[in-house]
């Protein structure tokens, strides 16, 4: 109970830094009183289990995921869509049901905004008792679920897995 | 002016122009596309390809730019990562809420005529 | 600095686009979409300039605007998840 | 002096938002007003930006585009959402 | 209306571009503001952290603050009594709401799964930003207004993601708001007289001559600290914040009574 505002609060003052990028006594002093504030308004609700916060494991992974989703996936996706936008290429909107096997709030949160965040699949809604995301795919030549999984999910599935789940 | 600083900002100018054609395309897109869900696939080039990309790429290239101290590079560099990452969480969020929205109050999706007869 | 002031211009007309699909478009949601776009390239424009402006002080606005940026997403789509809801038409 | 660059810049984007305030005035939905009127603000935030006035431009976003929009969204919800011709 | 609205246009514009020109072509407000003027704002910039003489400084290398609370003080203070007035009257006119409780229909709506848990995030990082802003207004562009401001888009959006009731499960109600906003004005005026207790000036930031009381004005390490400034400040933010966040409450209430939330 009270490690998750530990959690929040180191967090709190590492993002302070982040965004004033100097180190001066002054704020030596004055950053773990901002991230205190912070801590105590909404540390409850930002980090539920705070083992998993402080496991540098699953901050390396999410680092690599970074690298690998920034420099790989994204710029594939960006070609494929924008070659559609001038015309080169031939599209098929349709929006196809997508299941998916995670419990934590947050690994089903990072999932959608990957999803989201590649050219060509929107998650357009959620299920969250069934386990389901209902996603607009502009290459949907297959309504078969297996296939859209296979093609829309599998790219993040056990990155984010390692990140955030057990 | 070493060789290394001239790299560095050459790969962070090119991104930054990158970046401004993929925003062009994704606004060309949102133009043509022809209804809002093709749409938002569109706008999603503009967001990630038009607005983190270049934010990297001037990350980048400050430290390109010469005659500056560590200091000052990190002050430029590190509050762009924050918003090229804050970017990343927040965009398709926006995006799924329209969506979503858009969705329940019955907003069709659309799809080629010649495919409609099919059926 | 000089990828910049090329880049620039092709900026200002991504805004234009953005802004004339906010004005025409059909449903409130082009508009909706569009504006926001425009508003994370604006972030992305600000973070550039302080690069040609030379100052890190003037990077806390970009800041702000990629936080909250989508608060107008989440107006919109709150304007319609009331509405569905009590079972009012939504939708135009 | 500015430079011309700015001077331009400056130009086209108050331009932009002249068109978008004309519009905001003769829109009978209120809430595609609304997106206008975030898309206004969006505009002199970066007008400001460009006249170098970091404070204004601070307080311009969290004003106009943090709370007005959700204020505006709450007081359309009270009223009706098309008006009358 | 297509007519009118472009005749209205196009009368706009023509008056705006005459306007212009006239400003800055013809010249017709008459010759730019005399130098003597342009002097004043060379020494506002001056004066605002001024290491030759102990007399004339405001300790601030930010000019904003330096000016709103250091040279125009009084005025920035009825600014903030405006805004305390106006946020006293809504409460006054829509009381009986704020009392009332919500009915309760069992389920729960607002936004989806994914908003909820991205949101969640983007409020605390928005509490950081605010409250930074208020903590390093003396040093970097920010200060109390623009903080208090940013911190009222947290509420904000706890309001829009979820509902007023989860808002009241997190602690959010008027009552405390209007505690935070009361008691933070008692600290601001407490700062603005502390000088005046010690023998000094009212709205007095570093000595004067004539009186030798003094904030501090350099933190350890010789950061600019701006002396009452940087309180005034701090005290500012949590009062508007503490404004902001009642007056949406009660839109969120009033708007929640309306549906039947």
């Amino acid at each position: 109970m009270r490690a998750r505002y530990i959690a929040v609060w180191l967090a709190g003052i590492f993002i302070y830094f982040l965004i004033v990028a100097r180190i001066t006594l002054f704020d030596l002093v004055v950053a773990p009183i901002i991230s205190m504030v912070a801590a105590l308004i909404m540390g409850g609700e930002v980090v539920k289990k705070p083992y998993k916060a402080f496991s540098p494991k699953r901050w390396l992974y999410g680092l690599a995921y970074m690298l690998y989703y920034l420099l790989i996936v994204e710029p594939t996706c960006h070609l494929r869509v924008a070659s559609m936008v001038l015309g080169l290429r031939d599209y098929r909107p349709d929006i196809v049901e997508v299941s998916f096997d995670y419990r934590t709030d947050y690994a089903i949160a990072a999932t959608a905004n990957s999803i989201t965040n590649t050219p060509g699949t929107i998650v357009v809604d959620i299920d969250p008792r069934n386990k389901k995301y209902y996603v607009h795919w502009l290459e949907a030549y297959t309504r078969d679920p297996r296939v859209a999984r296979e093609k829309i999910i599998s790219v993040f599935d056990k990155w984010i897995k390692r990140i955030f789940e057990d | 002016m070493d060789l290394g600083g001239i790299v560095l900002s050459i790969i962070g100018g090119v991104i930054i122009f990158v970046g401004g054609l993929f925003d062009l395309i994704a606004a060309l897109g949102v133009n043509r596309f022809p209804d809002f869900y093709t749409r938002l696939h569109a706008i999603t080039i503009g967001t990630i390809g038009g607005a983190v990309y270049p934010i990297i790429g001037s990350a980048i290239l400050v430290f390109g730019v010469p005659g500056l101290s560590l200091g000052v590079r990190l002050s430029f560099a590190l509050p762009m990562l924050v918003i090229a990452s804050l970017i990343l969480i927040t965009a398709p969020t926006g995006s799924h809420a329209v969506a979503r929205a858009a969705y329940r109050s019955g907003l069709k999706p659309y799809r080629r005529v010649s495919e409609e007869v099919k059926k | 600095m000089m990828f910049i002031i090329v880049s620039i211009p092709l900026y200002i007309v991504a805004f234009i686009l953005y802004a004339i699909r906010g004005f025409r478009g059909p449903t409130v949601f082009d508009s909706t979409i569009s504006i926001d776009a425009l508003c994370y390239d604006v972030s992305a424009f600000m973070v550039i300039l302080s690069v040609y402006f030379r100052s890190y002080l003037l990077l806390g606005a970009g800041i702000l605007l990629a936080l909250w940026a989508y608060i107008l997403d989440v107006v919109i789509a709150r304007y319609y998840d009331r509405l569905t809801r009590i079972g009012d038409s939504g939708g135009d | 002096m500015i430079p011309v660059l700015h001077l331009v810049m400056l130009a086209v984007i108050l331009g932009v938002s002249f068109i978008t305030i004309f519009l905001m005035v003769f829109e009978r939905d209120l809430l595609k007003m609304i997106v206008l009127s975030a898309a206004q603000s969006t505009f002199y935030a970066i007008v400001l930006y460009i006249l170098l006035v970091p404070d204004v431009v601070l307080a311009y976003i969290a004003v106009a585009v943090g709370i007005y929009t959700a204020l505006l969204m709450f007081a359309v919800k009270k009223t009706e959402r098309f008006e009358e011709a | 209306m297509r007519v009118t609205g472009l005749i209205a246009a196009i009368s706009i514009l023509i008056v705006l571009f005459a306007l212009a020109y006239g400003l800055v072509v013809l010249g017709i407000s008459g010759p730019p503001a005399p130098v003597k003027l342009r002097l004043l704002g060379e020494k506002y910039l001056y004066y605002m952290i001024n290491p030759a003489t102990k007399y004339f400084t405001a300790e601030s290398p930010e000019g904003v603050s330096a000016i709103l609370w250091d040279y125009r003080g009084l005025d920035t203070l009825y600014e903030t009594m405006v805004l305390f007035g106006a946020i006293i009257g809504a409460i006054l006119v829509y009381r009986e709401y704020l009392y009332s409780e919500p009915r309760k229909t069992g389920k729960i709506y607002g936004l989806s799964h994914i908003v909820r848990t991205v949101s969640k995030i983007i409020i605390w990082l928005t509490i950081i930003i605010a409250v930074a802003f208020g903590f390093t207004g003396q040093i970097t562009p920010g200060g109390g207004f623009i903080g208090g401001a940013a911190f009222a888009v947290a509420p904000v959006l706890l309001v829009l993601v979820y509902t007023l009731g989860y808002a009241r499960r997190l602690g959010l109600t008027h009552r405390r708001a209007l505690l935070l906003r009361a008691s933070f004005l008692l600290l601001l005026l407490l700062v603005i007289v502390t000088p005046l207790i010690a023998g000094g000036y009212i709205f007095q930031n570093q000595a004067k001559p004539g009186s030798a009381f003094s904030f501090p004005g350099r933190f350890i390490d010789s950061t600019p600290l701006g002396g009452s400034i940087f309180f005034l400040n701090l005290f500012e933010l949590f009062a508007v914040a503490g404004a902001f966040t009642v007056a949406f409450i009660l839109l969120g209430v009033i708007a929640s009574l309306k549906e039947g939330e």
